[in-house]
């Protein structure tokens, strides 16, 4: 539950108090292949960027829970909303600059948003495109030097946005790196990353390969005094990607020589490596446990016989075995089962609820019952399509079990693993869509909006294109209850609103929540100041000190 | 004590109780003598001489009695001491020069390596020496072709380069099986030379292995005949040759072909299965010609690598009738022999058999005279597939043929098997089970089954000794006669060409330079390369040796 | 040998040309939607269209194939946005992903992929033709089979099953070495061939075998040719004889298999680059053949297939040096 | 290892007259070593056709979870000793899912023997065909065939998997498919040797005897060649063998490989690379039985291939030179 999130062991690290200097290395699998503001995605574009990255808002750098609200950034609040939460006026901080001295005008920032609509930059979230009036068919600055003009800059100090619709969570959007201000005059397009302008404590003095090897210095014209957010403890950040996981987790528990003081941002323990190191006590201390909004869910498609009938879906709700379903996606400390779609997290508005109970292994009884009633009393044959990437979520374990655990049930389960793109490209194509498979969803911020509306907006179904309504659901209720909601400025009242529409939907039997996954991972015997925020579920490299 | 003591030798090779491959032999000889092993194939004359050196060791092969060489006990020395024997104090010249060297390395650094395991000697010092043993046995330009290797050298100067290899430790005892078998008579008589030579310069003492009496009589002085592991006859070489007291040693002595006889009989053997009458005499060049060749000519490789093998031979073989074809190693013989019978495609020139011109067919379009165009191969064991059975190899003509079904094959072959004397029920037996004369009879079943109209003999009894020879020659004849064949021998023994062919052709560097009736080109040979090869022939008396030896060498001088 | 040489370039074109039009269609008929995979996930089917435009995905696939080539003999001009960006001849285009040049790239992947191939083939050639010298040198005793045993051993072993079994052995346990990690040669030839050493070591222990087996045989045949008898018969000693003649025998076919194992090794050893940190060709084209980038794909299968003529051509000569009976054609 | 013994046993054997295949069975029945590995090769596949029953025996079968088996707080691992080795579970169980490892080995053999098998043979069945007529051929075909040679060398197996799923029908039976695409882009090593192999045959005049004969060039190859071909072909082959194994549980991870929840050897051995550590048998037993299969297909391999060669049996062992005999 949520309060797993305030875990006695976040918020440890080497003993001591934190203290300026030293290098900090971060050991990754995934190379920062992207590293332009407009192409980067998740707020504040992850771990390593948000050093480099400011944003009009950010996430309040704590431990749980706390750590899933939005605070200022550039901004000096987190935005004054019209009446109707449609249009959004920010101010920025005094004394705020780029690495090279200049000032960070209001302008930039509308400048770095404007170009994460052009086809060179693609990779960002949707949000922008699709709450900005003009935002649908704009086409970034380089090919339409007008701008956008549903963003005003009236002086240098604010900035003005126009929204289509009423839009409560804008503060959570600005958290994206899309409002990292560009100077127009440094901008160089594609190659823009391999020398981002940064706006915040770290500047990039070494970007190789393709991100794989980056080395960030501290940026003098950073002031802490701007910026509540960011500790900015070591003087060096050292990026090493491209690393085995095994690997990168030998080298933290091995914890050698700059190893001592190295983190990763991406790589999580395996079940293997968590038992090696569950055994192990001065281990077990250096690990840090974090929770991300997330859910690991089977999506059903009705226009896919059987599953149109709400009695299979139901009585598979019931079939499900989510403890074997855990024990292979790691074991109990690495998933914990999931019967809302909304992670149990407050923020997300999370509120409790069993529609179809299944206890711990799975009511085959019951769903043998449901069954009957569907007409299937002698059985019945589906296909459960999955990936066959090894990443415990969508892979080949959880769908043998799956698999298991329906045959109790009399349903025989056929599989269908794919590989990552042909599994991707099918799932997410209306016209492919398969009738069963394993798939998941995470929080592009810790609300229920952008949790639910993708999946369950009616209007949020794309014909053509990639569309994650695999439902398809078109409910003039729940159509309507968003927008209600979106219009919401007061964002805890929204959250309320959001668990119980996750509970409406929920009764439908559309999905079959299976587990919110829990991250574990290593840090270094010299790492201090380990924070761990329910946003990212992971420490946060701002806070971490080495000295 | 003299320098080799061999008491009571036995040798058997499949573990004690097998059957003997040598039994109780002894003989001894004594420093700066000379002794020849003569016996038929697979008499144990090879068996013996790798027993002076302990080369049976670690084969599997059980040796009995007791050896000594140069004071060595070979039976008890450890390995080390035998080792210091070997090359050192009793060096060995094995029988085949091309596979006897190492082809990776160049002459000169293998005999050097030699000559370092034995003195300690630099590198430098090494490479010196076997420059100066590469001279000695009279390779010239001997500093610079040390630096050959062994494929650049023809099987002359290989066989030079493996004595060389001995000579390089100033062993006392010269072992030398078989040395000149693979080598035309030429290129015999100047390695002859040189081992004689040698003896009289160093002291040296010579074993000297081998199935032809004529060499063995250009240069032994005590000769031993050995048949199926045992001692026939031993004595001086004058008195065995002479006048021979066992009945094998005679049967051995009648079968070794006269290059000055004149043919007359195919030296009917005795033990030939059905030995045949004198064929009726034929006049050469009567028959209807069946194959006629016209500039024929073969290039290997392009460039700078070029050679011709065989330059513009014009040639015609008529119906029932043999055309010899002699001439030294490296002189195009196997080239044309494969030419006419189309293994090989020719460069140019005209090749008409039977009216038709198949010097330029495509291997589909010659299919269909296949059958009757045949050869029999130079080397026994490679021309039968070691993984086939004998029966089975000579079934293929047959079976290609597709005319008879299985039991009539088995009984056709059988036939063939039986007529070219061997047994029969031995069908289904492997190649590697025969001897020599054996597989080579095997091949000419081969050749025979499959009905044809023309054999290229390509030196079909070089490999073999003297009564197997006879056998196979016999043998030949006596088919070409009942059939009327059309045969093609070659060899580079004149006297086996004399006395099987009815012409002769002479080649040399790819051309041909006589042609003409076997009596006239022996009697009044016009070429002088015919000459000197006429010149070189072994003489079977030791007395006539000696004086054409001196001859040679006066031509040499000349 | 320039006859041999000219015929082996025209046929490396040939194989070259070959290779890329293979990759072009077994790209075509691959799943992946490459415009969604590079715009993301959530990009609109608009968005989408533009990028597809902009990669020219939307022209005939011999129109592409056409374009490839125009860009090695000639060069491209791409837009970056704000301005247009000239990849020299010959440019083998640029990355769906992102906005690196293929040629640039390889470039950079090259030396460490070349690092490693060749570390590890020196060493894994020692390895396994000396495990099969010494194999015939002892045969016969427990020193052969033992190592007949372990070599087998070695290729019935993943290799990253090898390489993490050793990275913890020498890193985190006896802490011998440093957490391998690629250092340019340039950089610091030390420190490269320091964090080589285990990945070399890795590879040579899955890859000797096949040699060992190799050399082994051929010495064997070898030692029962004449040629060794004679040597035998002048008192070289048996180790003599394995070491200097056997051996020489069993090179040919050790070069031929040689050849082909170099060749394809600069196609990348994918999981000894990814376990070692290798910034290399392997992991590269893994991760382009995932994200279906077709230009990246081609230009690194460019390059293997030239390094695999390359190799082969190179192993004709050194065979027909070794044994001038070989002639080259 | 024991072809030693086989080296040994070659001057012992009785060269009696027999017709080929009875005397092939003979010279292979008379190596000790070979007989032996013969045997473990006939159990391996004989596990591999009674899996079920074997697992039967046991009491268990390969698919279904043990959940209380695994210790879920710690990451899965198997509760008791040695990976949960008990009377009910004779080789433990699996980590994460407790399924039984007895069943899986048995089931596994299934699919790694048998894709490995009909892999190595269209690897060799390729190779040879291709060496064969690049060897025979003139030196345009020769030329074409190497070239072709060198594509196959360079091609990535993983462009070709996804092409060929691509391809290739949803419902197309999988393991066809893998030991398809593995023959397919793995045959080049067996090209190059049987052409060499087959350059330096033909030169010999028993294959001139054999055209000589009539015959066309497909008999003599047949006839004449192929059997001098063994050797090399059936050493080289055995070496790929364990490639093989490995390969399929690479395709896998494409989603060419056998569908879950089938075990296989090779998919089992990349699972458990991580468990070195926290379950060491799940990793040691796939890749003993790797081993084992190897090591009895490579003594075997040999046995067959002087079994094939009638000369072997009479041939005497290649001298050491050393007096004194090695010993065992
Ligand atoms: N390695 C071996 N294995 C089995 N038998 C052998 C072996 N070597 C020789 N023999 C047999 O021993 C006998 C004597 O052979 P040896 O080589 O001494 O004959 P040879 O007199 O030298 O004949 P050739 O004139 O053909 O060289 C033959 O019957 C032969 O078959
Ligand atoms: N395949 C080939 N490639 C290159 N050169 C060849 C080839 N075959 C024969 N030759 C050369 O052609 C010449 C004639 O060879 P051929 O074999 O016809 O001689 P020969 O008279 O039969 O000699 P021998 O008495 O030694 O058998 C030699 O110089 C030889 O080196
Ligand atoms: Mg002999
Ligand atoms: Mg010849």
């Amino acid at each position: 539950g949520p309060q797993d999130s305030k875990g006695s062991d976040a918020g440890s690290g080497a003993a001591g108090k934190p203290a300026k200097g030293g290098t900090l290395t971060v050991l990754n699998s995934n190379a920062q292949e992207d590293f332009d503001p407009a192409r980067l995605y998740t707020s504040g574009g992850g771990n390593v960027p948000s050093l480099v990255f400011r944003t009009l808002t950010t996430r309040n750098r704590e431990n749980g829970a706390a750590g899933a609200k939005v605070v200022p950034d550039l901004a000096t609040d987190l935005g004054t909303p019209s009446k109707n939460a449609t249009v959004w006026t920010y101010t920025l901080k005094d004394g705020l600059k780029y690495e090279d001295g200049t000032a960070i005008t209001s302008a930039d920032i509308k400048y770095g948003i404007e170009r994460s609509f052009a086809a060179e930059l693609s990779g960002g979230a949707p949000y922008l495109r699709d709450w900005l009036i003009g935002g649908a068919d704009y086409q970034g600055p380089y090919k339409d030097k007008k701008g956008l003009a549903s963003i005003e800059t009236p002086d240098a100090k604010t900035i003005v946005f126009h929204l289509n619709k009423p839009e409560g969570e804008f503060p959570y959007l600005a958290t994206q790196t899309q409002t990292t201000p560009v100077p127009k005059a440094k901008d160089t397009g594609a190659k823009y990353e391999n020398h981002p302008i940064s706006s915040g404590p770290y500047k990039v003095v070494k970007n190789e390969g393709d991100g794989e090897r980056l080395v960030l210095e501290r940026n003098t014209f950073w002031s802490a005094a701007t910026d509540e957010e960011r500790k900015a403890y070591p003087d060096r950040i050292d990026v090493r990607s491209g690393l085995d996981s095994a690997v990168i987790n030998q080298r933290l528990s091995a914890s050698r020589g700059a190893d001592a003081a190295a983190v990763t941002t991406d790589t999580n323990l395996g079940p293997a490596e968590l038992a090696k190191v569950t055994g192990d006590k001065k281990l077990a201390a250096r690990v840090g446990t974090g929770h991300f909004g997330y859910t690991n869910y089977i999506a059903f498609n009705p226009k896919v016989k059987p599953f149109d009938n709400p009695k299979v879906r139901e009585a598979i709700s019931y079939a499900v075995d989510r403890s074997s379903v855990i024990n292979a996606a790691g074991g109990s400390s690495l998933a914990e089962p999931a019967t809302t779609f909304l992670p149990e997290q407050a923020s997300f508005g999370h509120s409790a609820y069993d529609a179809f109970p299944a206890g711990r292994t799975g009511n085959a009884a019951k769903a043998k019952e449901l069954l009957k009633e569907a007409g299937y009393a002698k059985g019945l044959t589906i296909t459960l399509t999955h990936s066959n990437e090894k990443n415990f979520a969508t892979s080949p374990e959880i769908a043998t079990a799956i698999q298991e655990a329906l045959k109790k049930a009399g349903i025989t389960v056929e599989l269908e693993g794919l590989e990552g793109n042909a599994y991707s490209d099918k799932i997410h194509d209306v016209k492919s869509e398969p009738g069963f498979f394993l798939t998941g969803w995470g929080a592009d911020w810790p609300s229920g909006g952008p949790f639910l509306a993708p999946i369950f907006d009616g209007r949020q179904i794309v014909k053509d294109g990639y569309n994650f309504n695999a439902f398809q659901l078109d409910d003039p209720s729940v159509n309507k209850e968003v927008d209600e909601i979106n219009k919401l400025t007061d964002l805890s009242a929204a959250a309320k609103r959001w668990g119980a529409l996750d509970k409406k939907i929920g009764e439908q039997a559309v999905t079959v929540p299976l587990f919110h996954p829990v991250y574990k991972r290593l840090y270094g015997e010299a790492v201090k100041n380990v924070v761990i925020s329910d946003w990212t579920g992971v420490l946060d490299i701002s806070q971490v000190a080495v000295k | 004590m003299s320098l080799v003591e061999v008491s009571d030798l036995t040798i058997s090779f499949d573990g004690a109780a097998g059957a003997r491959a040598v039994d109780g032999l002894s003989f001894t000889l004594e420093a700066g003598a000379a002794l020849g092993v003569v016996g038929e194939s697979g008499s144990g004359k090879s068996a013996s001489a790798y027993a002076l050196l302990g080369l049976h060791r670690g084969t599997g092969a059980t040796v009995g009695g007791s050896i000594r060489v140069a004071g060595v006990d070979v039976q008890a020395a450890t390995d080390a001491e035998l080792r210091a024997l070997r090359g050192a104090r009793a060096a060995m010249v094995f029988q085949d020069p091309l596979s006897s060297l190492d082809p990776y390395y160049a002459v000169g650094d293998q005999i050097a390596e030699v000559y370092r395991v034995h003195t300690r000697a630099s590198r430098r010092a090494a490479r010196a020496r076997a420059v100066e043993v590469l001279d000695r046995v009279g390779i010239p330009d001997a500093a610079r072709r040390s630096r050959s290797r062994p494929h650049e050298f023809s099987g002359g100067m290989r066989q030079r380069a493996l004595i060389a290899m001995a000579l390089a430790c100033e062993p006392q005892l010269l072992i030398a099986d078989e040395p000149t078998t693979a080598l035309d008579v030429t290129v015999q008589a100047q390695i002859l030379d040189l081992l004689h030579h040698l003896r009289h310069e160093t002291g040296m003492g010579l074993l000297l292995v081998t199935h032809d009496v004529g060499v063995a009589a250009e240069s032994v002085d005590d000769v031993l005949v050995m048949q199926s592991g045992r001692e026939v006859e031993s004595g001086p070489v004058a008195d065995v040759l002479g006048a021979p007291r066992r009945p094998y040693t005679r049967e051995l002595l009648s079968a070794v072909p006269r290059v000055d006889a004149k043919r007359a009989t195919p030296a009917a053997a005795p033990d030939v299965k059905g030995a045949v009458p004198v064929p009726a005499p034929r006049v050469a060049g009567g028959g209807e010609p069946l194959l006629e060749a016209v500039g024929l000519r073969r290039e290997f490789g392009r460039g700078s690598g070029r050679v011709i093998a065989v330059d513009g031979v014009s040639l015609t073989v008529h119906r029932g009738e043999t055309l010899g074809i002699v001439g030294e190693s490296g002189s195009g013989k196997t080239t044309l022999g494969r030419m006419l019978v189309r293994l090989l495609d020719p460069t140019g020139g005209s090749l008409r058999y039977g009216g038709a011109e198949i010097g330029s067919l495509s291997d589909k379009a010659l299919r269909p005279y296949r059958r009757e165009l045949q050869m029999v191969f130079q080397d026994p064991v490679a021309s039968l597939n070691p993984r086939r059975s004998i029966g089975e190899s000579v079934a293929d003509p047959l079976r290609a043929a597709g005319v008879l079904d299985d039991t009539r094959i088995r009984s056709r072959v059988q036939e063939l098997l039986e007529r070219v004397g061997l047994d029969p029920d031995r069908y289904d037996r492997y190649p590697h089970e025969f001897s020599g004369g054996q597989r080579q009879r095997v091949g000419i079943a081969r050749a025979l089954a499959a009905g044809p109209e023309l054999i290229v003999c390509d030196e079909p009894v070089s490999a073999l000794d003297v009564t197997t020879q006879a056998q196979v020659t016999a043998l030949l004849a006596e088919l070409q006669r009942e059939l009327g064949l059309g045969l093609v021998f070659i060899a580079h023994d004149l006297a086996v060409v004399r006395q099987v062919s009815d012409r002769v052709a002479v080649m040399r560097q790819g051309r041909i330079v006589e042609q003409g009736r076997v009596d006239e080109v022996y009697g009044a040979p016009q070429d002088p390369y015919t000459k000197q090869l006429l010149a070189a022939v072994p003489a079977l008396d030791p007395a006539l040796a000696t004086v054409r030896r001196a001859a040679r060498k006066e031509l040499a001088a000349a | 040998m320039t006859r041999f040489l000219l015929r082996r370039l025209g046929g490396a074109l040939f194989v070259l040309l070959a290779l890329s039009v293979v990759v072009y269609a077994a790209f075509y008929v691959a799943p992946g939607n490459v415009a969604q995979i590079a715009c993301g996930p959530r990009c609109s089917p608009a968005q989408v269209a533009q990028v597809s435009d902009q990669l020219r995905l939307g022209d005939p696939l011999y129109v592409q194939y056409a374009h490839f080539l125009q860009g090695i003999f000639v060069g491209h001009d791409y837009s970056t946005g704000t301005g247009i960006l000239h990849c020299q001849a010959p440019c083998l285009g640029r990355s769906y992903q992102d906005d690196q040049q293929v040629t640039q790239m390889i470039l950079t992947k090259l030396p460490a992929t070349a690092s490693l191939a060749i570390g590890a083939f020196v060493l894994w050639i020692l390895l396994g033709v000396g495990t099969g010298l010494l194999s015939v040198w002892r045969r016969g005793r427990a020193t052969e089979r033992i190592l007949t045993g372990l070599t087998l051993a070695g290729m019935a072993t993943p290799v990253f099953v090898v390489g993490l079994l050793l990275i913890i052995v020498f890193c985190s346990a006896l802490q011998l070495l440093p957490f391998p990690d690629y250092v340019p040669l340039t950089e610091n030839p030390e420190q490269w061939a320091w964090n080589l050493l285990l990945p070399w070591v890795s590879l040579a222990l899955v890859s000797a075998a096949p040699y060992a087996r190799m050399t082994r045989s051929s010495m064997l045949e070898t030692l029962a040719e004449d040629h060794v008898r004679t040597f035998r018969a002048y008192g070289v000693s048996e180790r003599g004889l394995v070491g200097r003649h056997a051996l020489r025998g069993a090179l040919g076919p050790v070069i031929a298999l040689g050849a082909l194992d170099i060749g394809s090794m600069f196609g990348g050893a994918v999981l000894t680059e990814s376990l070692f940190n290798i910034p290399g060709v392997g992991r590269e084209l893994v991760d382009a053949v995932k994200n279906v980038d077709l230009p990246v794909v081609v230009g690194l299968v460019l390059v293997t297939g030239f390094f695999v003529v390359l190799a082969n051509a190179v192993a004709d000569i050194l065979q027909a040096m070794a044994d001038r009976r070989v002639v080259l054609s | 290892m024991a072809e030693a013994l086989l080296v040994k046993e070659a001057g012992v054997a009785a060269a009696a007259p027999a017709s080929g295949a009875s005397s092939f069975w003979r010279r292979l029945r008379a190596r000790r070593s070979a007989a032996v590995a013969a045997v473990i090769v006939a159990l391996l596949v004989l596990v591999a056709l009674a899996a079920p029953l074997l697992a039967g025996i046991e009491g268990q079968d390969p698919t279904t979870y043990h959940a209380n088996l695994v210790d879920s707080a710690t990451g899965g691992v198997p509760l008791g000793s040695f990976g949960g080795i008990s009377s009910e579970h004779w080789l433990g169980v699996e980590p994460l899912t407790g399924r039984d490892l007895f069943a899986r080995v048995v089931y596994g053999a299934r699919v790694s023997l048998g894709v490995a098998l009909a892999a190595t043979l269209l690897q060799v069945i390729i190779g040879v065909v291709v060496g064969l007529a690049a060897g025979l051929g003139n030196r345009f075909v020769d030329q074409a065939l190497s070239r072709v040679t060198d594509i196959v060398v360079a091609l990535p197996v993983m462009v070709i998997a996804l092409g060929a799923l691509a391809v290739v029908p949803a419902g197309f039976p999988r393991p066809v498919l893998i030991a398809a695409i593995v023959g397919l882009v793995g045959w080049s090593g067996i090209s190059k040797i049987v052409r060499a192999q087959t350059l330096a045959l033909k030169s010999l005049d028993h294959v001139a005897a054999a055209r000589l004969s009539g015959w066309g060039g497909g008999r003599i190859a047949r006839r004449e060649l192929l059997p001098a071909l063994a050797a090399p072909v059936i050493t080289y082959a055995v070496l790929l063998f364990p490639g093989n194994i490995v390969v399929e549980a690479a395709l896998s991870f494409l989603g060419v490989g056998i569908k879950p929840p089938t075990p296989s050897w090779g998919q089992m051995l990349s699972d458990a690379d991580t468990w070195y550590q926290a379950a060491p048998t799940y990793l040691l037993i796939p890749a003993l039985l790797i081993f084992i299969t190897v090591l009895a297909l490579t003594v075997l391999g040999e046995g067959v291939r002087n079994a094939l060669d009638p000369r072997v049996a009479s041939r005497l062992r290649i001298g050491t030179g050393r007096k004194k005999e090695a010993g065992g």
